[in-house]
């Protein structure tokens, strides 16, 4: 390890407020990145999951689509 | 001399307007599009006319397909769409020659070009008003501005889109001659309108359908 | 009219030329940029009040303004000419002559370029022609004003012809105007750059013929592809 | 060769192949970066010039490196969706772009902080942040012309254009920002030039750019998963999703 005690280590040697807030700003918009894409996974799945409720519950309702292979 | 579509088949945005249509349009025949709002009436018409390359599957122009005969398809088809295609800060007659110029082979230079415009200006019924900046003329001048292109002649293949509107009961009479005579001397032309029947008799032997139904479906006359 | 007789014609005959298309399209637009005169001066009353209005902020110092000249000639040009890109297309959408355009026979980035010619002769042109006039005013040094206007002339073709991609783009959107400056400043950053930094070297004698070489190159790369992507552009404006 | 494309554009093949291996790129990436995070932040020695503040090059670097690995991978896409028309190309790009300005920016702004123990000031027109600058604005641009199209279809293709535009464009940018930084000399110090750096500095920052791409991986993936979704709910395969339960993560 680089430095003498954990205070050396959260103190950078004087550069804290330079070292942190940028790890902080890169690592964090990583972790907003997974976070959100994982969120967003979850509430698109309960509206497909929805939609196909209110179509079931309707008796004239579209069928769904063929495979939807569009490329 | 055909255009012929096969397979035809238009998706926007993930929603189906029309698939599967297999149609040809031959020398002599006059093609009416009819169907409700939003149908995909317009889209056929761009595609039809080369605008739109984003369709599945095959249009062919004599045989051939589409993308590899642009320049003699675009030669020989004339498209009048929903916009004039007129610039209102020039004259008729300086809107008409630039069309000319794009479309007609060098024949006499400038000066047989202005005698066509000329001509064909005076068969729309706007003979006088040549040298008249487009935006003071009337919108039912305006729109026969753009007709006069039909005048000019030059084309196998006239698309339509609402040639109809902003056109007073003698123009649509006139409008309606010329497209029979058209299809009488081997031509062709595809036209959408909104109104159901009278400028177009089926009496005149060349009419057919094709009618959309909006719900995906197309229905072609045989 | 004997459309038959036609038909047969337009099918075996010679197809109507590339020049032809090239020339109408040209002259048409000159004439219709000349019969509207007020709008034709926009861009050069654009440029010469963003060059009034700096000796105004900063101090009638003509040292500190002459540093300063190639530089801020260079931005107002830039500006005036991202002022003008909006109605490059705008007018030609609204009323269908744009879709006619692309329908005609000859191969669209010719035509494309035909119409970019039209808005170089009638903005950047003219810029370059008045700059020496500005460049006065900001005590420019007399033996760097023909390098200014040569850079000029070079730059603001290229700046024309990259702009018209972004107008392309934008056509079809209702409110394009921001979004075009947004698409388009990063894109213009080598121009400015090379074209200031000409003049600069022009000032302080150094050779500039490398520098203008290389804004020909720039004008040359884009004079093959700018047109073509402003006609692919086009089109999927007019789909959308 | 079509038949190969044809498949690899086919959403549902992509759902079900990229379905096994995000978890993988994920679980990856996260050890990578914690490690290498760690390692850089705590056991790597500090520069005998800088200190402790150069510990800020193990976020600067890959986020600068995927900043332009972004761009490449979108210009790619872009070519071709407008080749091929695959609409998953498109997708990509699309779910891409995003964490392309987001890495831009995070090297920015760790530039500029970083700048201000090594220049003194905040900001300095030096050539690379310069350049990451105007890469931001074209990021920027590229996403707010997608969305200001009413139609998704015509979106996607002016964006694709002006990915390509831009791609041709970012060599000569880069170019012409070196030089007009040398002609005003500018900073001659650079951030992040060092010669020979020893083993224990550099090994830590190839885990982090390893683990950064593995990141990117995966938030693309993901990304461009829900797209598939969004674009296609009433498609017969995701029914099936829904109703199996077979979420995948």
């Amino acid at each position: 390890m680089a430095f003498e005690s954990l205070a050396d280590f959260w103190a950078m040697n004087g550069y804290a407020v330079y070292v942190w807030p940028a790890f902080g700003v890169v690592l964090g918009s990583l972790v907003a990145f997974a976070l959100y894409s994982v969120l967003e996974q979850r509430r698109l799945l309960r509206h497909v999951a929805a939609l196909e409720r209110r179509e079931r519950q309707r008796p004239t309702a579209r069928p769904a689509t063929d495979d939807g292979e569009t490329t | 001399m055909q255009l012929e579509t096969r397979k035809l088949g238009c998706e926007r945005d993930e929603r189906w307007l029309f698939s599967d249509l297999d149609w040809q349009i031959g020398a002599g025949e006059l093609w009416r599009i009819e169907g409700p709002n939003g149908s995909g009436k317009t889209t056929l018409l761009r595609i039809l006319s080369g605008q739109m390359a984003d369709y599945t599957g095959t249009l062919l122009w004599q045989g051939e397909p589409l993308s590899r005969c642009r320049e003699t398809f675009m030669a020989s088809m004339l498209y009048i769409g929903h916009r004039p295609g007129i610039k209102r800060a020039l004259t008729a007659l300086e809107n008409l020659d630039w069309y000319q110029a794009m479309s007609a082979v060098k024949e006499g230079g400038a000066r047989a070009r202005r005698d066509a415009c000329f001509q064909a200006l005076e068969a729309v019924g706007l003979a006088g008003f040549e040298e008249t900046p487009v935006e003071s003329l009337s919108a039912g001048q305006q729109r026969r501005v753009a007709l006069a292109r039909l005048a000019l002649g030059h084309q196998w293949l006239w698309i339509l889109d609402e040639p109809f509107t902003a056109i007073d009961h003698d123009g649509v009479r006139q409008l309606e001659a010329w497209m029979t005579a058209h299809c009488r001397a081997g031509g062709s032309v595809v036209v959408t309108s909104h109104h159901d029947s009278g400028e177009l008799s089926p009496a005149s032997g060349v009419l057919r359908n094709l009618r959309f139904d909006g719900l995906g479906g197309v229905h072609v006359d045989r | 009219m004997t459309a038959e007789r036609t038909a047969t014609d337009r099918i075996a005959g010679p197809l109507p030329g590339l020049w032809q298309g090239f020339s109408a399209t040209l002259s048409r637009d000159c004439r219709l940029r000349f019969r509207r005169r007020s709008e034709l001066a926009n861009p050069l009353i654009f440029f010469a009040l963003i060059v009034t209005l700096f000796p105004l902020g900063l101090a009638p110092d003509s040292t500190l303004l002459s540093s300063i000249a190639p530089g801020l000639l260079w931005v107002a040009a830039l500006l005036s000419v991202l002022l003008s890109l909006d109605g490059l297309f705008r007018d030609d959408f609204d009323d269908g002559t744009l879709e006619q355009l692309l329908l005609a026979p000859q191969p669209t980035g010719i035509l494309v370029l035909a119409r970019i010619v039209a808005h170089w002769l009638t903005t950047g042109l003219p810029l370059a022609l008045i700059s020496p006039l500005l460049a006065v005013m900001l005590s420019l040094p007399g033996h760097s004003m023909d390098v200014l206007m040569l850079t000029l002339l070079l730059g603001s073709a290229t700046l024309s012809l990259i702009g018209a991609i972004g107008a392309a783009l934008t056509v079809g959107l209702r409110r394009g105007g921001v979004l075009l400056s947004l698409l388009i400043l990063p894109l213009y950053t080598p121009v400015l750059i090379f074209g200031a930094g000409t003049v600069r070297l022009a000032i302080e004698g150094a050779p500039v013929a490398p520098w203008l070489a290389l804004m020909g190159a720039m004008l040359a790369l884009s004079l093959l592809a700018a047109p073509w992507a402003a006609a692919a552009a086009l089109k999927l404006s007019l789909d959308g | 060769m079509w038949p190969i494309i044809h498949k690899l554009g086919s959403p549902k093949w992509f759902y079900t192949m990229s379905g096994r291996w995000l978890p993988f790129l994920w679980g990856s990436g996260t050890i990578l970066v914690v490690l290498g995070s760690l390692w850089g932040l705590a056991f790597a020695p500090p520069d005998y010039q800088q200190g402790d503040s150069f510990r800020i090059l193990y976020v600067h670097v890959p986020a600068a490196i995927l900043a332009q690995s972004c761009f490449a991978l979108m210009a790619m896409c872009s070519l071709i969706f407008l080749v091929w028309r695959i609409k998953l190309a498109d997708m990509v790009a699309g779910a891409a772009a995003p964490f392309g300005a987001a890495m831009t920016f995070g090297a920015l702004f760790s530039g500029a902080v970083w700048g201000v123990p090594t220049w003194g000031t905040w900001w300095v027109w030096d050539a690379r942040l310069t350049s990451m600058l105007l890469m931001l604005f074209l990021y920027l641009g590229i996403m707010a012309l997608r969305g200001a199209f009413a139609s998704r279809d015509g979106g996607a293709r002016a964006a694709a254009i002006l990915t390509l535009v831009g791609v041709i464009n970012l060599p000569i940018i880069k170019y012409s920002v070196v030089w007009w930084n040398t002609l005003h000399q500018g900073a001659t110090f650079s951030l992040t030039e060092k010669p020979a750096m020893p083993a224990s500095m550099w090994l830590p920052l190839l885990l982090m750019v390893i683990g950064f791409y593995l990141l990117f991986a995966a938030v693309t993936v993901a990304r461009t998963r829900n797209e598939i979704i969004r674009r296609q709910p009433t498609a017969r395969w995701v029914r099936a999703l829904v109703q199996g339960g077979r979420h995948g993560l």
